[in-house]
């Protein structure tokens, strides 16, 4: 029932290509710097791009809206990052119907359904990285002393949080329900409930030594319940996300390492080939594994041994966010 | 004989709010069809009394009697399905709605046939004509539309509006606590022969009232009521008004 | 004059006002805004909210608040979700009628709490969200899809006027939208709700049972919540606990736009219907506009402000001095 | 009975009791709930939505209520932090002083909307929540660190009796919640914020000017909020334009849990200072008791309700009926 | 000489609700140190009147003048500057305050000194005294405390309050909107002779009552309300007190 759009063969300039693309929230600066990198790209490529977010993470419906209303302003092509990677294929489905192009960011749709291609993270394989560095740094420092992890969560059920703390526990190679694993809060990824949640553990147990951290506001928090618990040289805290401030933080020593993902990667490799499909009706080719995976890389100032990293100084060159 | 032609009795009943006693174990007797009025000064506890009555309050202790079986009041519907309708002291109207909702809030009259028992419709228009009628009855001239909301009414027509509501439902006793306070010269009239023809019709009257000549005119018997409890229950012209004014006000023995 | 009667005696007029005034702005300045088809889409992401919002807007004639409306719908979603995996199409009718009864009673327990225990209703239910929140996730932690069926029949639609693309969901919302005016403005029922918020000593003293409208209230706000639920699986066949987490104060704005009071005793639920739309107007024509999100969210705040401020001019309140 | 008499003078009492119990309860559950370590460390969790709780109790006194404190607490650090970068601590003084000029400012603006335009507050406070989450973000995408100097000095602190650690934010918020207090019921000025919010009408035919005491509540509060910021500065040097998204709801339900009644009139600040540390006890205490996160959860929400049952039941309110 | 010795003088104000016309066109005129009563119908706008003069609601046209000046009251304050006390019908209190707090209400007592002028603390204890002295004056003695909450009081002792109130912070004028509606035999007597002193003192009263016997007994002028306005101005005394209320209810035409 897909209709083709006459204006859009008549004229041969990009400027008539509309791409929209919708994060999944626009609560966290991790979607405002993609969405500018993505901006940037279409400016470059000469295409128009609309954007929109959900209303926090986990609105579908806010999503679905989104995807609506870009179709009824005559968008090509849509690339989203899925807010739920199961519900949003219906509406991408729909999206294709009507003749638009679809594609995903940041999170795969469920068997990469329902999309021409996907650049996204791989958030287990970035927790399992950090969860081995941390054992192995742990290990070097701590010699002889048992470890007690801290878990400074999301909160449950969240896939990208999931992901990331299931991939660290098995890099660290302990079970979610270790006796090592002594206390574990949600903090929605927030800053002053990542400190309150700190400070409320280390009273539980003060002899709390490695702490994962989902995402590095929350990790900010718990370090500066570290601190003023006079703990920062006992206790290794490890984050993901690797900003700019997270870099610096791993850099002033408040974070043993972080882990960086590349939205700016994500941003314009996905706009490029949406631009390509809509020229040219070439779809991006994508591996066995159905997405391209942007990359995860460790930055920490403490090397150990057998596991690559990059250092800090490294990290602040090729950080996202705002430099 | 005597004993059965009492329509309401109360014994012993006591009201507290935290340490001001606002009712001290006082007496109520009414007979059928007769006007029975309250008076007392004001902070008496006549309103605290009648609220008690009237199933607003339930008081701290002490028993009330309907035609001679001991009940007990929980809310205002007990007294209500047992015949007592009340007007409050401060009217207790719903200010968003309009007057004949008032009128009809709580008792509202569906349409006949289908509409009203499947459909549940108001019939609003004969709720409207009825409320209209009463109203006109009492004197109430002004008033410029029965569909006005009440927090629109000037003080006289709102209380007009309380009083026509009890007068309507009251099928037993109506209570009403100064339901002339803020009316006019006519008006007062329409309701003092409202309650002559409650009366007239079998149905009992408590009165509350400040208008001292209107009582001593209007009552078959008098409720004196001070510092929260009944001191004494006359007939008008057993007594000279001032009197009664005396023994109200303490500055005359109960007898 | 005449206008102004009118808006007196109709308090939506208020919120329709400004729901034409952001439809006439939007179709001048985007030039994709004014068409069947986009009217339709926004019809279509009504449904959800739309529905709760009448149940909000039930709660709140009462003097009361739902913040645990989307928790509401998120439980008995997923109940119902959980409950058809793997069976036929059929079993889902009566799938639908155990959500019916786990939203409604959920919201009971709210109404119970208040109405009983005379526990103010922001309290009461924003312990519920916090529960049931938490109750959600420990449920399922999984995205569930249901199968297509009666619980998915609520997307389905066809074409009207040819043009009009429309869906049974769509139908559903506007006669729940109708039949709510109608029980609320004609029947004693409805009187009894906006008597209980307005002075609920005058309803208690004419004899009105205050704690049953109570309770009734919250119960019928809970079927509305199951309706929601039904709506949401139109919407998405795919459910899980993270969806509708700003429901709350997405339909307490809505009620709100709408022209009702968080006094109580005073609004229409037409009115917190306008106001979702006004809601999803905005959305809609700022995506069009091809406006940032940040910047369509600093506009949104200010329009939304504006909304209501052009709701109190055509109703001319009294001031404050 | 001379208990109720008390509770019935002293509404904060409800609350403070449900605190007690709450203490006594993990005291007794938990092994490291009681120790003056961990009272130190509830007291300087309690700074910064203690002290947004302080506006939010005044502008809910007069039937108001605020869902922009915790965004225009953002954007007051956000500019405070920024100036400060690069600067030498003794810079911080005057920068601290635009901070309160920005809050206050920012929060004058809802007051006028309020007062003088008669919009309710729910819809112009979360309008401006809107537009200043917003704002913040197209200001600073960036986690901004103040120097240590003034702006932290917050933070700093020492030992009481030797063993009872404690901040300068701490005084600080108990002297504010003792001044607001005194201020209250008092001055003048705080009879006037109860009078505003029980019955305006009254209030303002008793010759008091409604709209300027409307003023300057919400310039008040704005103040309290920019003390906020910088008491968020001693909790963390760190700022960015993603804290204290939830601070609305938290410092809402504070008031509430206190004993302030959302319909403006009632309530105390002391109530609100306590019901933030009853919100803050639970987390801790359900923390040491070990329970999952989401077990925490649903017990936070029930604990809430029991909470202000019990404030309900010491102060024996009539029921409906 | 004639002219200089009206206080308050009003022409032609018009107020109007929807399209309900509370006042017509109406005129008004008060002398210094004379009580003038204002008497009409329910409904008949006398309420509406006065809240024009009170500064309460501001009329669609028509003129005010005091002491011979021109003069807009924009809000109740600015009429109170002016020395206009008013008792509202609906007393206009705050219900969760006590008794002292409403009457002191928008003019708080300061402690003397530092605490007052620099931590500008109540002086409550002395709020509280004078407000008992007034209501003593009054006649009111059931009030078992002046620190109980106004919501609490029974209707009586809330429009002493009220009363109380006007009487104190009257300075120039005192308009009292049916004060002695709810109040019993003494304190009526009790409010009628403050309303004789205040005039005695040299500052004039306008009373709105329904209580035709005492006001023909207690006005110097006697301004007959009717459909919106003032339909004639008397003297008691000029007429008899049937004649007036013939008037009054449209029985009789105005001359
Ligand atoms: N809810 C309450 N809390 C505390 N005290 C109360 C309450 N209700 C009434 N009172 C007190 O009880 C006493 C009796 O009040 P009540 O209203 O019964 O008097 P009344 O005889 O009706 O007076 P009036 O003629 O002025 O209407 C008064 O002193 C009043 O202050
Ligand atoms: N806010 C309002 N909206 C609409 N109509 C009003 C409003 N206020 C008063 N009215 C109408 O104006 C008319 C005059 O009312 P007002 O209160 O002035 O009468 P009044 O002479 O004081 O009567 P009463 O003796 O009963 O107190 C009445 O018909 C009333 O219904
Ligand atoms: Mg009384
Ligand atoms: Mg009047």
């Amino acid at each position: 029932t897909a209709k083709p759009t006459d204006s859009a063969a008549s004229g041969g300039a990009n400027g008539d290509i509309k791409i929209g693309f919708i994060v999944k929230t626009n609560s966290n600066p991790f979607w405002v710097f993609m969405q500018q990198k993505a901006q940037e790209e279409a400016k470059k490529q000469g295409v128009t791009l609309i954007t929109a977010a959900g209303k926090n993470d986990g609105d579908i419906d806010g999503q679905i809206t989104a995807i609506q209303n870009m179709i009824t302003s005559g968008v090509k092509a849509i690339i989203v990052d899925p807010n739920d990677s199961t519900a949003i294929i219906p509406a991408l489905q729909s999206a294709q119907k009507q003749g638009v192009a679809t594609f995903a960011v940041d999170t795969q749709v469920d068997g990469n359904k329902a999309v021409y291609g996907t650049w996204a993270t791989d958030n287990y394989k970035g927790g399992v990285l950090l969860g081995k560095y941390v054992k192995a740094a742990f290990g070097k420092n701590d010699a002889g002393e048992t470890p007690q992890i801290a878990l400074l969560d999301y909160h449950p059920g969240v896939t990208v949080g999931d992901q990331r703390r299931t991939g660290f526990l098995d890099g660290f190679g302990v079970k979610r329900t270790d006796p090592e694993v002594v206390a574990a809060q949600d903090t929605g990824g927030d800053q002053s409930q990542g400190q309150q949640a700190m400070e409320n553990m280390l009273q539980k147990k003060p002899g709390i030594n490695v702490v994962y951290s989902i995402n590095e506001p929350a990790g900010r928090g718990g370090a500066t319940a570290i601190a003023d618990a006079g703990k920062t040289k006992a206790v290794l805290l490890g984050s993901i996300d690797g900003s700019c401030d997270g870099v610096a933080s791993v850099k002033d020593g408040q974070f043993t390492a972080t882990v960086m993902q590349f939205p700016a990667k994500m941003a314009e490799m996905s706009i490029d080939a949406a631009v390509k499909y809509i020229k040219d009706g070439v779809k991006p080719t994508m591996p066995s594994s159905g997405y391209i995976d942007t990359g995860t890389t460790l930055i920490t100032d403490q090397a150990v041994n057998g596991i690559s990293y990059k250092d800090t100084t490294w990290g602040a060159a090729n950080c996202w966010g705002t430099k | 004989m005597a004993e059965h032609e009492v329509v309401l009795r109360a014994v012993g009943i006591r009201k507290q709010y935290g340490h001001v006693v606002a009712v001290r174990d006082s007496d109520f007797e009414l007979r059928r069809g007769e006007i029975l009025s309250v008076i007392g000064d004001n902070g008496a506890g006549k309103s605290s009394l009648i609220k008690v009555l009237s199933g607003d309050v339930v008081p701290d202790s002490g028993q009330i009697f309907l035609n001679g079986t001991e009940v007990s009041f929980k809310s205002p519907k007990d007294a209500q399905r047992a015949g007592i309708e009340t007007v409050y002291q401060d009217l207790a109207m719903v200010p968003e709605l309009d007057i004949a909702s008032n009128l009809y809030l709580g008792r509202e009259k569906r349409y006949r046939g289908g509409l009203g028992s499947v459909l549940r419709m108001l019939d609003s228009r004969t709720m409207q004509k009825h409320a209209q009628a009463s109203l006109d009855e009492l004197g109430i001239s002004t008033l410029q539309s029965i569909t006005q909301r009440v927090e629109t009414l000037s003080g006289g027509q709102r209380q007009t509006v309380a009083v026509a509501r009890a007068a309507i439902f009251g099928t037993n006793v109506v209570i009403m606590d100064e339901p002339t306070a803020a009316l006019g010269v006519r008006e007062t009239k329409g309701v003092l022969d409202l309650i002559r023809s409650i009366r007239d019709a079998g149905r009992s009257v408590v009165l509350i009232s400040h208008d001292i000549p209107s009582v001593y005119e209007i009552s078959d018997h008098i409720h004196v009521h001070r510092l929260g409890r009944r001191i004494a229950l006359r007939t008008p012209g057993d007594q000279s008004m001032n009197d009664l004014v005396g023994v109200m006000t303490g500055a005359l023995p109960p007898d | 004059m005449k206008v102004l009667a009118l808006a007196a005696r109709n308090p939506f007029f208020g919120p329709l006002a400004a729901l034409l005034v952001l439809i006439v702005l939007f179709s001048v300045t985007t030039s994709t805004f004014f068409s069947a088809q986009n009217f339709s889409v926004i019809l279509q992401q009504s449904v959800v909210i739309g529905t709760l919002a009448l149940g909000q807007t039930l709660i709140i004639l009462t003097a009361g608040i739902d913040l645990a409306n989307g928790a509401i719908l998120v439980v008995g979603a997923l109940v119902m979700a959980q409950l058809a995996q793997g069976q036929p199409p059929a079993a889902q009718f009566g799938i639908l009628l155990v959500g019916f009864l786990v939203c409604g009673g959920l919201a009971l327990v709210s109404g119970v709490l208040v109405a009983r225990f005379a526990l103010p209703a922001f309290i009461v239910t924003l312990g519920m969200y916090t529960m049931l929140t938490a109750g959600a996730r420990l449920y399922s932690q999984q995205t569930l899809v249901v199968p297509d069926g009666p619980l998915t029949v609520l997307g389905t639609g066809g074409y009207l006027f040819g043009v009009f693309q429309i869906t049974i969901g769509v139908f559903v919302v506007i006669a729940s939208v109708i039949v709510l005016h109608y029980v609320l403005t004609r029947t004693a029922w409805g009187r009894h709700v906006y008597a209980v918020g307005g002075n609920p000593t005058a309803a208690r003293r004419t004899g009105i049972n205050v704690r049953r409208v109570l309770l009734v209230v919250y119960l019928v706000a809970g079927l509305l919540y199951a309706l929601g639920a039904w709506q949401a699986f139109g919407r998405s066949p795919a459910t899980s606990a993270n969806v509708f987490g700003t429901a709350n104060l997405d339909t307490i704005s809505a009620v709100v736009i709408g022209g009702t009071s968080l006094f109580g005793g005073r609004g229409t639920v037409i009115g917190s219907y306008f106001g979702t739309l006004i809601v999803l107007v905005l959305q809609s024509g700022l995506t069009q506009m091809g406006l940032d999100p940040l910047y369509q969210q600093v506009l949104t705040g200010a329009l939304v402000i504006a909304a209501v401020a052009l709701d109190q001019f055509t109703r001319r309140v009294e001031r404050l001095a």
